[in-house]
């Protein structure tokens, strides 16, 4: 089936006018009842492929954005970045891939204690965000990533993320803990439990 | 040590390796520049040029032990992180230098190698990870919004907006504001530092008996959970730097158990 | 003479992300150097011609428009969404953490009386709902959060919302050097109130 052209034209228009990606309900919601978003979708994202902008999955909703060849085109655009350090970079790495993870987790991944106000700015960036909390002693606190933080690294998914897949396979983001420390007398009695509450 | 070293500088690039890795043979000792043990010992099995898996963790061992060891002739201040990592690989190396011992209690060496080999495989996929995340199509970076949008958003439930930050700062900033609690005053004077269990452990060595519950050393004007907790991880730390120096030993009977100390010297005059 | 489909992709993209509409000079400036400006504009404006949204000059500039018919669709967009005030932020804060609570007792842990509008928003929002009375004299009516709380914000139980202590320690809020008092258990652990009636 073909989508209807005034309910493309609509959608169209949406997307274009869109302060925000849209998901597809909030498509719907304002296109005539009969209307195919999926369709829609597919057509207009088809319809632009080859433009100067594309239509985009981001996080499961969908915007019009330029075309990734063309940055060098936009520099004058670019939003103010903000200065990430390594420690902040990598932590955040950590809990994309790692998801739900604690705190402790973190540290154990990277073997050094998260310094002051890591956290602090990932939080502030509204890329983490707390979760849940591990069903452990001390229930300690789980996090995770945001939408935002989808949106800005461009992904549609968490499983986008670049080699989950292969990662995940591996073992290589299970947040057991590695024992390192566990078999000396007196070092590392830390007990975590994999298992946890979660959203 | 390096927080708060711009990745985005330059705004369109972003190196995961853009501070020199120094090389250990080059003698070049600056923990500054490293973040955490893991982190020399990454750098360390990179110069071994193969897969982390592959690699010799008893060279490491040793590359580690003497990185540690300069770093101490040089009188560098070294945090506490890269002590217990040198005990452990101090350990580590006796396990995979002596002849396995029959019905030995836990892993072998060999197990413990791979612990380590996969722990380094770890953080370097995270490594990697975090350097394509930032190479990737960042958006208001490599791709762009409409630079004039015209208002339509998501339909959410509920017509008001809020985040669960902005509900969560709210919550925080009003405990604040009521000044109940003051954390960063309590925590600081609650902290023992490593510094202060080694001064404590040096001048109380020998005066207590033959071996003696690590606990006994402990300040005895504790009052929270917090001071207690503190004070032990940091006698503890301290312990484990003062065995290193070969000034004491330390035993454990069972798992969980009591940590006990002695001199080494009274064992000298046995 | 047709322009060079690759300067029509930059000019789009250009025109997409500006932040005002541009006149010939500045999207010359930032094209190739023989880019054929005029030829390009007169095309785009001719591919968007029947499209959900237009290629337009307006006093001498150019810039992309949803297209007039169908400005119907965006007429309610505007002013939509309400930001909640400080004392709203703070009370959804309140009940979402000492539920159930009473009235009074929110005033109490302000120390400020609320003003009337202010429940009523939160009423308004979904967020909040009565949850039984206190068995206490004058049976006050004790307050929650709703299940559209939950989902608005994405938590799972409210339990799992990170206590105060506990976003010191993580360092989600950046006071204190953290990594010391890690699992150390927060206020998370709330127990229900006994005095409590459930609805």
């Amino acid at each position: 089936m073909t989508a209807n052209p005034d309910h493309v034209r609509m959608a169209e228009a949406l997307l274009f006018a869109a302060k925000e990606p849209l998901d597809e309900a909030s498509i719907a919601a304002r296109l005539p009842e009969d209307a195919d978003i999926p369709e829609i979708l597919i057509l207009l994202e088809k319809n632009y492929q080859h433009k100067g902008i594309n239509l985009v999955k981001l996080s499961g909703k969908w915007a019009f954005m330029t075309a990734p060849d063309l940055s060098w085109l936009l520099q004058d655009e670019r939003d103010q970045e903000r200065k990430l350090s390594r420690a902040g970079l990598e932590t955040l790495a950590i809990i994309a891939y790692h998801q739900p993870v604690t705190r402790t987790e973190i540290e154990e991944i990277r073997g050094v204690g998260l310094s002051r106000g890591v956290m602090d700015i990932l939080f502030d960036a509204g890329w983490i965000r707390p979760r849940g909390r591990r069903r452990t002693p001390g229930r300690p606190v789980t996090y995770g990533t945001t939408e935002e933080f989808l949106i800005h690294f461009g992904l549609d998914d968490v499983r986008d993320l670049p080699g989950y897949d292969e990662m995940k396979e591996s073992g290589l983001l299970n947040t057991e803990p590695a024992g390192l420390f566990d078999d000396i007398p007196g070092m590392g009695d830390r007990e975590l439990d994999p298992e946890e509450e979660e959203d | 040590m390096a927080d708060n070293k711009g990745f985005f500088d330059k705004k369109d690039q972003f190196e995961a390796d853009d501070r020199p890795v120094p090389a250990a043979h080059a003698l070049v000792v600056d923990l500054d520049g490293y973040e955490g043990p893991l982190d020399i010992l990454l750098a360390l099995a990179r110069d071994q040029k193969v897969d982390l898996l592959k690699i010799s963790i008893l060279q490491l061992a040793e590359q580690y032990l003497a990185f540690i060891e300069q770093a101490r002739k040089l009188r560098l201040e070294i945090a506490a992180d890269y002590l217990v990592m040198a005990a452990w690989l101090a350990y580590l190396k006796s396990r995979l230098l002596l002849p396995p011992e029959e019905e030995a209690e836990g892993p072998s060496g060999q197990e413990l190698a791979e612990r380590l080999a996969f722990q380094l495989k770890k953080l370097e996929a995270m490594r990697g990870a975090a350097e394509k995340l930032i190479n990737g199509t960042i958006t208001g970076r490599d791709r762009f919004l409409r630079g004039q949008p015209e208002g339509v958003t998501v339909i959410r439930h509920s017509k008001y907006d809020c985040s669960l930050r902005e509900l969560l700062k709210a919550y925080a900033a009003h405990q604040d504001r009521k000044g109940i609690r003051n954390p960063l005053r309590l925590m600081r004077e609650a902290v023992y530092s490593v510094e202060a269990a080694l001064e404590r452990l040096e001048n109380m060595l020998g005066k207590l008996p033959d071996w003696a519950d690590l606990r006994a050393y402990l300040p005895e004007d504790l009052n929270s959970p917090f001071e207690i907790r503190s004070a032990e991880a940091s006698t503890l730390l301290a312990s484990l730097q003062m065995v290193k120096e070969g000034q004491l030993e330390l035993r454990q009977s069972s798992s969980f158990g009591p940590i006990q100390v002695r001199s080494r010297s009274r064992k000298d005059d046995e």
